[in-house]
């Protein structure tokens, strides 16, 4: 209705000024002036923990696990935020934890959307028997409960930060397969693929220029909820005992190791968990501004 | 006939004044501002009344026919004027009384009946849920009701279609019973809003008879919404023209016709007066030659289909959707190798898959898409679109390359400038351009378009139909040419070919295909093509009355 | 404090049992110096703790497996021993809350002439929960399940020593023992020893027919056990009804005692027992227990092979740093003797293992491993604490030059698949009262629980010696030895040794809580009551 | 009926592959996990001898293959076969598969059932709430509300209810230890608070994936017609809206009901409840690989079957597929 304007497909003299690529930070930043509360508090939210886990060993002020002061120190003084069951700086743990477990649930989901993302869009594209293949496989690892065949292939290779990235990621990446799967052939069936079939091109060429540009909006919302379903994960196991391990500061081990002062109304053990929720909430916030973006859900 | 027709339509009593229209303004939500779709519109309709309403994509036509019943789609809003029906000020009154008025008073009857039947629900369920609702008749009344309109409305088996569901019945008949479903109330007015622009020619003539009809037996006022001058023509008392959300001139029909004010009027039906000389057929470059297709195990799409385009020219595929046209253009191209025939090209048999054509084979045939919004990758700049064949086939980077693109530019007559776009950012008439420089850019000998104008305006339409003879009297290149519209036909073709249900009907020289006597089925579907004369309908029908079984092909 | 005062400490505790009578208590509180008055009132918080019937207890463990069994020859921790080897059963002998040594299902029993036999009489009309009487038979079978060379019973090797059991007459049983041990009557109250009714010439462990204060009731393994009290028992038991949760979550386990949901919980949370201190209806039981904390190396795994490693090891530790730090105060550091301070014949080695980085970096340098890079695998199923005092054990060490990587092993499991697998790990000790028994159970070549895999030829010589030794003196420089050799060339690092600290309602009473085992020696549905 | 018939049977088919398949990795990945049942249980004391008779009595002696057959054979007579447990004793008492497995999936699926209860009217309720008054305060607080309790680990959320309704308000129990002969009530009473912990966390998830399933068919042309008809608001969502959103919700339905029997571990370690998810831990950790067999094909055999309800409930509910042309 708005493309009135452009009815006529005359040649336009004089060209309009170009939304080049010079101007795509302008747009971006002229998306980002409309967004919502919400999204603008999940945006700077997300920004912060990422600030504070590059920035980890200079913000903090003692060192990760260096025991500094006697345990359960209150807060305030020369601990900002007290000290944990052994003496450890909790301040400073927070901020390496913030390093060690974003890393890790970072590096797990993207790892999770290259292997499911790329195994979908080749089903997607190939159809076939290549599909069926995939689609059975993830089948049958999707009824396998999920948090228990972690636990059991963490202690068949023993529970690394490596291995555990990787379980979680294979697990994981059936439910990225799916969703790209299914966006991807909604794609596949457009003409300018078929153009780009018909002009001989490779299936990777198809993959990376023809499809994933089209489907990025629903695979970075994915990414965003995965992301935080990873982190859930990550802290699930760690509480079950198989998650990263001591001394490294990650926050589902310190809700746990603290979790016991909870039911006297010490707020200590709120403190990771509540960096884990205000997170993840974040990330929620800005997918979800994401999607009613690219959806196109109006009013 | 003729008089009695006229006669039967001029009788017909115009009341007085049921609704009104003043200064009407809509706006329409875009990137979060506020921009006028609808710029002062005033429109006056009687009671009994049809007004056509006409005009192209983005005129403002469905917008103003939807603010006739107070109601405005999620993105936009009214921001200002009167709507006065039968008194009533819709625009101010509650939410309650539009409400109320809707369904009742003032009917819908939408483009695509399969999208705006509800997919849950049998079709009599959803005729009579209005008068239920405001419980105008008990339920055994209201079926019997539109078991009724559906006999006047010359649907198939009437008493049992209303048991069936949407995804049941077929685009013309679901139109019809949209029909129904609008006249059960009995409204005083009912808004047409392009009812039969997805149907095919053949099922048009049906639902425009049909509907043409009850309007008339139920003395209903009508706002009739095409952008197609000579359905209008057929239906409509008056006829409005808009254009950018403004009336370009108001007149009765017939005046309209014969003599319109307004250049931009005549524009309308511009592409209806493009002609080509038709050339003698050479040597030919492509041959279909006994071709059988099918998709999995299923029926056969394709039966022994031969086919022939001569160099340099243009041979037309006409036929209804359905008929295999498109598939035709999958088995040429190596989509969809077929079971059994040949493609030949250049004296060449191709190899029936398309994995076992060579990348110059394949550079060779190019193909033009209906809809240039899913041709176009909308991730991908004019350039990456038209750069990636010139580096695919060619090998050409760098200067070369741009050279090329800007060559190609200015073959589809567009500025440099606008090579850094993204499709979205491109009108639909400059898409299908940047398509047709994709193709080109392959520098191919044929070029398959496939219904490459029908989604477009009339007037963007002749652009690109002269456009694409122009590039063929400059690089000789051919064209198998698929389309349903016979103007386009008319004007592109050297030679055409009609299919119908999978099979080759007729095919030949242009003039000799179009000048009778025609064999049934291509008599059908040329007779169905809407002309520009207001008695065309009644004609045609009461021609066919006298030649039942020609019009079997068409209720389907 | 004067002899009277003390006499009359003792009646009090009568009194709550119900063994003194009003007159004999206030003869004894004037006697003692107090005023009528206040002696009536003493007498009446005293009977207010007197025990009576009724109720039903349920107690939260913090250990148990779906694949427990009622077999006393597995019991591997208290989610079996406390409700069938301390509720359900008795065994020919029970130690009290003081060490002491009585008769259970034996009346009484006598040394043979050189403590190589021993002769229980069984008590007279003693009864299985089915009714039938406890013959000689049964203790013979009830033995005999843990012997021979198909049994894989965990006291096969506290048995090893046993050479014959007949029966004499009706209601006697005659040990025979390869040598002499005087502590043979402690052996006969270990906890998987219980006696059981004999069924086609072997022991009916499954009917869950005991002669205990209890009576078996539904059992779900892993998950809880429940028992109805024995109207026929030969002592008296309180309870109505017990239960006992298993709960291995500490969080959960506190919140359902504060809660009210349970009545006692075994080791409570020690980070938060101050928090926990301030509930109004919670007691806090902290006894000192012969139980010890370790950190066992496999002496026959490299790098623990060398003496050394182990030294440097024990000297890289800061065992104060520990107990302040994890247990809160809550334990006395070790010195790497299994040996409890308050057994007899207990020493304290000389030199002591305190923290000392330079003396590690000694030993290292000795043993040619400069840059030692070990892996100590933990849970906190070990012990609670066990992965906090690694990652401070990690700290320390580092000043040493030595590089703990601390594993975390996961909690379920961790007994089967760790401990006594991993070449070092975490692990605790429940004690054992007499030097003897410690050292077999735990040190000396093939002993089921050697987690060490410790085979010292000159210690478990000693071993064999100390048994027959009757003299005291000599009796007292064997242990001296071994402990000794324990404390230089031991596998284990000896942490801390614990306190038992349980939470329960105020609602329960009890007398003085033995801490020989954990749950007042096992006994806690036997001996406690609701107030 | 055909179609649904035809779908339900070779979805059937393709369930029980699937169960075959699934048993088959299980059996794999415990064989790969270091030690076996056998060293489990005998512990340090094992010789070689008494290590290879507890083999045999188990039948561990022979070859992982053999064993996998004679098991899947038994189950395809409907035999489960028989825990390794308490096959350490001498006499030969053991406890059937079945028979652990049985009461832990009962309690498994009654606190599953209480939660789904109460979660799926809840949450479609608020889902066609939030749907209808979009963007009004009600939607972005359910919104906010819902983010939040995703975003919040399990054993977080079950931690604070435990504060707040066991300890400073003592109106719940935190041990939800339920016997057999239990009152009914009392068993609803001590489950309480896992169902509530589980009510947030799946409640949040349909009641979102409710709201865009409606929402994206309100942006259809026949909604749009419905009201063009006059329809009331609450007509459009009941009779034109949620007709056609049955198959979306269905699955997200199946989706968190199967969650709630599969993945429900966290809850009951820290509430101390007898599911199912404990055992499979537990015998995992004890290899006791024919009740990890038995607890995979409940597992898989439930997420299965849920979501082959769902599509029945596609099919059923779209009268494309139920009423072919």
């Amino acid at each position: 209705m708005t493309e009135s304007a452009h009815t006529s497909d005359r040649p336009v003299a004089a060209a309009q000024p170009l939304p080049g690529r010079r101007s795509r930070r302008a747009r971006v930043w002229r998306v980002l002036r409309k967004a919502p509360p919400t999204a603008w508090f999940g945006l700077i939210v997300i920004g912060l923990y990422l600030f504070v886990a590059v920035g980890a060993p200079w913000l903090a002020p003692y060192p990760e696990s260096e025991l500094v002061g006697g345990a359960f120190e209150p807060w305030g003084g020369q601990f900002l935020l007290g000290t944990d069951q052994l003496g450890r700086d909790m301040l400073s743990r927070l901020i390496y934890g913030a390093r060690n477990t974003v890393g890790i649930a970072f590096l797990t989901t993207m790892l999770s959307f290259l292997l499911g993302g790329g195994l979908g869009l080749m089903a997607a594209i190939s159809g076939g028997w290549l599909d069926q293949v995939l689609g059975r496989a993830v089948d049958v690892l999707m009824s396998i409960p999920q948090l228990i065949f972690a636990l059991v292939l963490l202690s068949i290779l023993g529970s690394s930060i490596v291995n555990l990235i990787v379980v979680i990621a294979v697990l994981d990446s059936t439910r990225v397969f799916r969703l790209s799967r299914s966006v991807a052939q909604g794609v596949v069936v457009m003409d300018y693929v078929e153009a780009a079939r018909l002009r001989g091109e490779k299936l990777p060429w198809i993959m990376r220029r023809e499809i994933l540009p089209n489907i990025m909006p629903p695979l970075v919302a994915e990414f965003g909820l995965r992301f935080c379903f990873v982190f859930l994960t990550i802290s699930a196991l760690s509480f079950l005992g198989l998650g990263i391990k001591p001394p490294t500061a990650d926050w589902g081990s310190m809700v746990r190791d603290n979790a016991a002062l909870i039911t006297y109304g010490d707020v200590t053990p709120l403190l990771p968990a509540g960096a884990i929720a205000l997170l993840t909430v974040a990330v929620n916030f800005v997918v979800d501004w994401f999607l009613h973006k690219t959806s196109g859900l109006r009013e | 006939m003729n008089e009695t027709a006229k006669s039967s339509r001029g009788a017909r009593t115009k009341g007085d004044v049921l609704l009104e229209i003043r200064n009407l303004q809509i706006e329409g939500e875009s990137d979060e501002v506020w921009q006028p779709i609808v710029r002062g519109v005033d429109l006056t309709l009687k009671r009994g009344e049809v007004l056509g309403l006409i005009g192209e994509s983005g005129a403002g036509k469905s917008t103003i026919g939807l603010a006739a019943m107070g109601y405005a789609r999620g993105g936009c809003r009214i921001s200002g004027g009167s709507v006065v029906f039968d008194g009533i000020d819709l625009l101010t009154a509650s939410d309650e009384t539009r409400r109320k008025l809707r369904g009742t008073r003032i009917a819908y009857v939408a483009q695509s009946a399969a999208a705006s039947f509800n997919p849950a629900h049998r079709l009599l369920e959803q005729t009579i849920e209005a008068e239920l609702r405001e419980g105008f008749r008990t339920k055994a009344e209201a079926e019997k009701d539109a078991i009724e309109l559906y006999h006047r409305l010359r649907l198939p088996n009437p008493e049992e279609i209303g048991f069936r569901y949407p995804h049941q019945v077929s685009g013309g008949q679901l139109q019809r019973a949209m029909t129904a479903m609008a006249m059960t109330c009995r409204p005083d007015l009912i808004i047409f809003d392009e009812p039969t622009t997805a149907l095919d020619v053949t099922t048009q003539v049906e639902v425009l008879a049909a509907i043409r009809d009850i309007v008339e037996q139920f003395h209903t006022a009508a706002i009739y919404i095409t952008h197609d001058l000579a359905v209008v023509a057929q239906m409509a008392d008056r006829i409005k023209v808009l254009r950018y959300g403004k009336s370009v001139e108001e007149a009765p029909t017939r005046e309209m016709l014969t003599s319109p004010r307004e250049e931009y009027t005549r524009s309308l039906w511009s592409v209806r007066k493009l002609g080509k000389q038709e050339q003698p057929g050479g040597e030919p470059i492509l041959q279909v030659k006994n071709v059988t297709a099918a998709y999995g195990n299923a029926v056969r799409v394709l039966s022994d289909v031969t086919v022939t385009v001569p160099r340099g020219r243009t041979v037309a595929v006409v036929g209804e959707s359905g008929s295999g046209k498109s598939t035709l253009a999958r088995v040429i191209t190596g989509l969809l190798p077929p079971i059994e025939g040949q493609i030949i090209f250049n004296g060449k048999a191709l190899p029936r898959a398309l994995k076992e054509r060579n990348a110059d084979t394949l550079r060779r045939i190019q193909m033009i898409y209906q809809m240039p919004d899913t041709a176009l990758n909308p991730r991908q700049t004019v350039y990456e679109v038209i750069g990636r064949p010139i580096e695919f086939y060619r090998g050409l980077t760098g200067a070369k390359k741009e050279a090329r693109i800007s060559e190609l530019m200015k073959l589809i007559e567009m500025d440099d400038s606008y090579v850094d776009r993204f499709p979205g950012e491109l009108s639909g008439g400059q898409k299908q351009r940047i398509c047709i420089a994709r193709a080109l850019a392959a520098e191919p000998e044929l070029i398959i378009c496939d219904e490459v104008t029908s989604a477009l305006d009339q007037i963007v339409q002749e652009g690109i139909l002269q456009l694409l003879m122009r590039l063929q009297r400059e690089l000789g290149v051919s064209y198998l040419f698929i389309t349903h519209d016979i103007a386009t036909v008319r004007a592109i073709s050297d030679e055409i070919v009609v299919m119908f249900q999978g099979r080759v009907v007729q095919q030949g020289p242009k003039t000799q295909v179009l000048s009778p006597p025609h064999p049934p089925y291509t008599e059908l579907l040329l007779s169905s093509v809407p002309e520009m004369d207001p008695d065309w309908l009644t004609n045609l029908l009461a021609r066919r009355k006298a030649q039942p079984e020609a019009m079997k092909a068409g209720d389907r | 404090m004067s002899e009277s005062m003390e006499k009359l400490k003792l009646a009090e505790k009568l009194v709550g049992r119900g063994k003194v009578s009003r007159r004999q208590f206030v003869q004894l509180a004037l006697a003692a110096g107090l005023t009528a008055g206040a002696a009536e009132t003493m007498f009446v918080k005293a009977a207010r703790a007197e025990p009576k019937k009724g109720g039903f207890a349920k107690f939260g463990l913090a250990h148990g497996a779906t694949t427990d069994s009622l077999d006393p020859a597995g019991y591997p921790d208290t989610a079996t021993q406390i409700p069938f080897a301390g509720a359900m059963s008795n065994n020919l002998t029970e130690v009290d809350a003081d060490g002491n040594i009585h008769p259970d299902v034996a009346e009484s029993f006598e040394p043979g002439d050189d403590a190589a036999t021993w002769v229980f009489k069984i008590r007279n009309g003693i009864t299985f929960h089915n009714g039938k009487g406890v013959t000689p038979e049964d203790v013979i079978i009830s033995f005999q399940h843990h012997m021979g060379p198909d049994s894989k019973s965990a006291a096969k090797s506290l048995l090893a020593d046993v050479k014959e059991i007949k029966a004499d007459g009706k209601d006697q049983v005659v040990f025979t023992l390869t040598g002499a041990n005087a502590d043979f009557p402690y052996v006969a109250s270990e906890y998987h020893i219980p006696i059981m009714p004999a069924k086609d010439g072997k022991a009916d462990w499954q009917s869950g027919v005991r002669t205990g204060a209890y009576v078996y009731g539904e059992y779900e393994p892993g998950v809880r056990a429940h028992l109805t009290r024995n109207p026929n028992y030969h002592k008296t038991a309180w309870f109505d009804e017990v239960e006992f949760l298993t709960i291995p979550d500490v969080t959960a386990r506190t919140a359902a005692l504060t809660a009210g949901q349970l009545h006692w919980i075994s080791r409570a949370d020690l980070k938060t027992l101050n928090l926990l201190k301030r509930d109004p209806n919670v007691n806090i039981d902290e006894v000192t227990g012969l139980g010890h904390y370790t950190f066992p190396m496999l002496v026959d795994a490299a790098p623990f092979d060398n003496v050394d490693v182990r030294t440097a090891l024990k000297y890289a530790i800061n065992r104060q740093d520990i107990v302040d730090k994890v247990f809160l105060g809550h334990a006395a550091p070790g010195n790497d003797n299994p040996i409890a301070p308050s057994v007899k014949f207990a020493i304290d080695p000389e030199p002591k293992h305190t923290y000392d980085p330079e003396k590690a970096k000694f030993h290292l340098k000795k043993a040619g491993m400069e840059n030692l890079k070990v892996n100590l695998s933990v849970a906190d199923a070990a012990f609670n604490g066990a992965v906090d005092a690694a990652v401070l054990y990690q700290q320390h060490a580092k000043a040493a030059g030595i590089d703990i990587n601390v594993v975390r092993e996961p909690n379920d499991g961790y007994w089967d698949n760790v401990w006594l697998k991993k070449p070092w790990c975490a692990s605790y000790w429940g004690g054992r009262p007499t030097c003897d028994w410690m050292f077999t159970t735990t040190y000396a070549k093939g002993a089921a629980w050697n987690e060490t895999n410790f085979a010292h030829p000159r210690f478990n010589e000693l071993l064999i010696q100390g048994r027959a030794e009757t003299d005291e003196k000599k009796r007292a420089a064997i242990y001296a030895e071994m402990q000794q050799i324990q404390h230089d060339e031991g596998g284990a690092i000896v942490l801390v040794f614990n306190n038992y600290v349980d939470a329960s309602s105020k609602k329960l009473a009890h007398g003085k809580i033995a801490g020989n085992w954990e749950g007042d020696g096992f006994k806690i549905a036997e001996r406690w009551w609701f107030a | 009926m055909n179609p649904v018939l035809r779908t339900i049977l070779q979805r059937l088919g393709l369930g029980i592959a699937t169960l075959f398949v699934v048993s088959i990795i299980i059996s794999l990945t415990i064989e790969m996990l270091p030690g076996d049942f056998a060293r489990a249980v005998l512990g340090q004391s094992a010789t070689p001898e008494t290590v290879a008779a507890f083999q045999r009595e188990i039948g561990l002696d022979r070859s992982p293959v053999v064993r996998y057959f004679n098991w899947i054979s038994g189950v395809l007579r409907g035999d489960f076969g028989e825990s390794y447990a308490s096959a350490g004793s001498l006499a030969g008492h053991r406890r059937l598969v079945a028979e652990m497995i049985g009461p832990r999936l009962l309690n498994t699926l009654f606190l599953a059932g209480a939660a789904a209860l109460i979660a799926v009217p809840l949450s479609l309720f608020l889902g066609f709430m939030a749907a209808l008054y979009r963007n009004s305060f009600f939607d972005r607080a359910v919104n906010v509300v819902s983010l939040t309790s995703i975003s919040s680990p399990e054993f977080f959320l079950a931690y604070i209810l435990i504060m707040f309704l066991a300890v400073k308000f003592p109106i719940f129990v935190s041990l939800a230890s339920i016997t057999p002969n239990m009152p009914f009530l009392d068993r609803l009473h001590a489950i309480a608070l896992p169902t509530l912990t589980l009510v947030l966390v799946i409640v949040a998830h349909m009641m979102r994936m409710t709201r865009a399933a409606i929402i994206n068919l309100l942006a259809s042309p026949y909604i749009e017609m419905s009201r063009l008809k006059g329809a009331r608001p609450m007509q459009v969502i009941l009779r034109h809206a949620l007709p056609n959103a049955w198959a979306p919700i269905a699955n997200v339905i199946a989706l968190n009901l199967a969650y709630l029997v599969v993945g429900v571990v966290v809850v009951e370690v820290v509430f101390t409840y007898p599911g199912i998810g404990q055992l499979m831990v537990d015998a995992v950790s004890k290899r006791d690989l024919p009740v990890v067999q038995g607890c995979a094909l409940v597992f898989a055999g439930t997420y299965i079957l849920l979501n082959l309800l769902a599509d029945i409930v596609t099919i059923v509910s779209n009268p494309r597929l139920l009423h072919p042309r």
